[in-house]
């Protein structure tokens, strides 16, 4: 029997199935490629913007001591013309470029940007929960949604991938209304808006007062996502959410994943992370006799 | 419970020094950063302000650390400007440390690049012959000469002061009189930490000539723990893979000494 | 200067602020007792509902790797009426009543039960994660909101809590009909809905497949929802998701609730946790010279 | 890295011994659950039938443990028909244990109430003269005599089996033999798990004699870690505070042996 970890969400194909997620490490083609030799299947890129942004000044990230970290990065990123040129000479990294913008006519600019860009997919930013007009605010709005989804697919042809995330309004309607328009799959979920206060100063840490938790403390409800998407929808999911270890990895397959993203992780493990993880994959594959992730995807809601 | 050095701990500053009109060293009680390797550095909060790297000062004290700080930025300033008895959040040890190597060493510093070095003269052994450069722009901008002076008490020592407008010690870039000493003899290790074009420089100087350099490099940070990739330098991670880099991986690096990142990620010229 | 630990929540008035929340140890009179020997401010009951429930079959509780519980037991409790029989001794434990219900007639009914009671408030269950018609269902529904609500303060004089969590519509407009509606005070948050799978056995572990996640990983959350309730509204907050530390009660504070409510705590460091708590909370007063919980609360509020 | 006891371990069934037709032991290895002291329970997962809290018997082997399980509810008929190969999840060990005093011992079992019996019999003292009262209803649900009797063979002891039909040893309650026994002469402990008639008459004819006696008390548990308080009795929680309660202590509490919790959390008589 020949054991692959090779995955395909959609028309996407993958030899890894464990993916960086956006935000993290996101800006260098060196970086993307070292990556990529220490074991992801896929890098998704810090979410551009048609213009360069600074994001929030620091403190933007913060750790919690129960686990995890809230991040109020602000969206910094070169913008996407700056990024496109960058990773112009990429010819082996899968890079998963990562959108956000308020309007369909940002994300038909941006993906313009890339024409000349080896893209393995584009991944539409709906669920930032600490930037106002690009972030949830899009993602909360089925009818927004829906256009910028249509425009991202009449512009290219490029697979194109909505990461939803816990906003003012259901995710479901997000996800449903992003099919109902042809997106290609579903990464799920964003980090979730909270704060931390320090009692001696008496003040919140992050500049931005709010950010995004990841981490650990988001796994269970991020797994809870995936497996009501793919109980409600035939639509390939990407798990994402607090995953650190295989273990964590085989239960999104389980819910319904076809593939994972992590970022957290790395800040705690650093990229040892992938290759640890994609070998935990393995050696459970063998125990179980699989011989693709394919198999266990799903296997959970059968229960 | 060991402290998890991701965690944000309050301490209050005990003393501030003017070293210099625009360089203050602040001194708090914490027994984690009062025991740092050389090259490390912790993120700095200073509440309602900005949070910063900052490579940790050693103190006279035991179970003392610092932070030696030269106004430039917001963030620097607003550290510049806590006063005895207020409260900034520190976390970490961050990042790896120099390699100290034994016999003949040469230690150059720049402005505030000056603090790992003080830390690592802590760790010299009584026969090791060491050269300390202290590179600044005017006599004014002067600091921890004597300090340096008096860490090496037990040695035999140079501190060599070196003024680009020569109002203090020698005239001329610390650089010069660096290809000065490796030009005329070997030094065993060569350590480094300032400008970027100081340190690209004093690489290349004791690199050429197959002499072990090392140099803490600095970068814009915003997590300090691999995850924002702000500090990355080609395919380094100043944060992770740093601060300290050998010569001879400096050397392969295509950002090291030309580009740093800007606040939105884009490569900019030195 | 006299330092005190009583804190209100408008005009409920408690000793100290560290409140038992729902759904913990709150089936028996004697259990009461105890706890408040132990420490608690107020003992927040089961959630009631007209008829006496069994709940889910186990497992019903999951401990969670990266920290914190999930649970459906399902609502479990012995009806209203019978645990009004069951408290009506009562004269010592300030006593929260937890009411679920789908409908307003259910409030009103379980609250005339509770005549001959000495209860401190009403606390309206309005979010519970894992059962479907009387939880998140009710929650969701700003209009179905007001309408209890207006039931229940026609109903009684003793004051209404509403507690809120984080659903399928914006917490925050459950909040506002509730405070249109009448409300006293806002308990924040719930359970988040989450799940865990078991990767040798390959399925959901809980038998009701989903849970409400708490401890730890939620506190980053709820802080931000007290936070934002309180920079929104001017209403009396009970903070409530993940608080196990003085220092956690004190965020809470600062963000701005006037009382804190704890659970997962009591099943990680059992009910030595509520003297803990208080003592922790009293050496912080001393240290920056409070004399009353008051004086902190929403202090983070003015940085 | 220590196992934290609230996380589900999986484990694999090696062995299904039939004790009665309608009790088995399943063994499995498990160091954590194979030194767990007498009285102490795991919290048992069936996967897609329930989970249900076991006192955790041992085994004859290092390393392994063993749940014995007589099939009634649901839950515990899934438990039973857990086949060799199939797998189950475990947390815990849970609850406090048995004070075993020296000398003249006495304890009492009935049904899978004999378990933590078992438990308790392989930390007595070689001088220590045990007497066993083993009850059950008739010769067929009769088990753990010939267990018991080996883990005494060092020990001056008695294996007593009565029978409520006379259809092997004594004729009638096990717990009238308690009385009878207390009655003739002093033991230094009394120890009893069973059903909750048998352990309030036990206690009682301990206790009214001033002997130390304690019981090991069952409940419907939910959470098993004192949040769910299913499994209060009285003021106490069985998870948490016991299982194992004293005499003294069961003496003061009103619902021992009168009332236990249904499902809803409403109190019925036994």
């Amino acid at each position: 029997m020949e054991l692959s970890l090779a995955t395909s969400i959609g028309q996407i194909q993958l030899d890894r199935p464990v993916m960086l997620a956006s935000g993290i490490l996101g800006i260098s083609l060196d970086v993307f490629n070292r990556l990529y030799r220490s074991g992801v299947g896929a890098v998704v890129t810090k979410s551009l913007s048609t213009e360069p942004w600074e994001g929030y000044p620091n403190p933007t990230i913060f750790s919690v001591k129960g686990g995890g970290w809230i991040n109020a990065v602000g969206l910094s990123n070169p913008g996407a013309t700056n990024f496109a040129k960058m990773i112009e000479p990429n010819q082996d990294v899968p890079i998963v470029v990562s959108l956000v913008g308020s309007i369909p006519e940002d994300f038909e600019m941006m993906i313009k940007q890339f024409e000349n860009c080896k893209v393995t997919a584009y991944e539409l930013n709906l669920s930032c929960p600490h930037v106002a007009k690009v972030g949830l605010e899009v993602g909360d709005d089925p009818e927004l949604v829906k256009k910028i989804v249509t425009t991202a697919k009449n512009t290219t042809d490029v697979p194109i991938i909505a990461k939803v995330g816990l906003g003012t309004t259901h995710y479901l309607n997000t996800v449903s209304a992003a099919i109902d328009s042809g997106i290609d799959a579903i990464t799920a979920i964003n980090t979730v808006r909270a704060m931390a206060i320090d009692v001696e100063t008496q003040r919140p840490i992050l500049s931005n007062k709010f950010g995004g938790l990841s981490g650990t403390p988001i796994k269970p409800i991020a797994l809870r996502c995936v497996y009501e998407i793919s109980s409600k929808h035939d639509i390939p999911i990407i798990g994402c959410g607090g995953i650190s270890t295989w273990e964590d990895a085989v239960e999104f397959f389980l819910a319904g994943a076809s593939a994972i993203q992590l970022g957290s992780a790395v800040g705690d493990n650093w990229i040892d992370v992938f290759n640890d993880i994609n070998n935990g994959i393995l050696q459970y594959m063998k125990r179980k006799n699989y011989s693709s992730i394919k198999e266990m995807v799903g296997l959970a809601k059968k229960q | 419970m060991q402290r998890n050095n991701n965690h944000t701990t309050i301490v209050t500053i005990e003393k501030v020094i003017d070293e210099t009109p625009t360089v203050r060293t602040l001194v708090f009680s914490d027994d984690v950063m009062s025991n740092v390797l050389p090259g490390q550095f912790a993120m700095v909060w200073i509440p309602g302000v900005n949070e910063l790297p900052m490579s940790v000062m050693i103190s006279k004290e035991s179970g003392k650390a610092a932070f030696t700080v030269r106004k430039h930025g917001p963030a620097s300033t607003g550290l510049f400007n806590i006063l005895e008895g207020q409260q900034i959040g520190i976390r970490g040890p961050y990042g790896n440390s120099f390699d100290l190597k034994e016999g003949k060493l040469l230690l150059v510093g720049g402005g505030t690049g000056l603090v790992p070095m003080m830390r690592l003269l802590t760790f010299v052994k009584p026969a090791d012959d060491v050269t300390v450069l202290i590179g600044a722009k005017s006599k004014d901008e002067v600091f921890f000469e004597d300090l340096a002076n008096n860490l090496l008490e037990n040695n035999p020592h140079k501190v060599i002061v070196s003024t680009d407008d020569g109002s203090y010690g020698e005239k001329g870039f610390v650089t010069d009189l660096v290809e000065k000493l490796v030009s005329k003899s070997h030094f065993d290790g060569v350590y480094v930490c300032g400008p970027e074009i100081m340190m690209y420089k004093t690489v290349q100087s004791a690199h050429s000539r197959k002499m072990f350099v090392q140099a803490s490099l600095e970068r814009m940070m915003k997590c300090g723990v691999g995850i924002c990739g702000s500090c990355c330098v080609g395919e380094d991670l100043v944060c992770r893979d740093g601060t300290v880099f050998d010569g001879q991986h400096l050397s392969t690096n295509k950002e090291f000494g030309h580009f740093y990142r800007n606040k939105a990620g884009i490569l900019e010229n030195y």
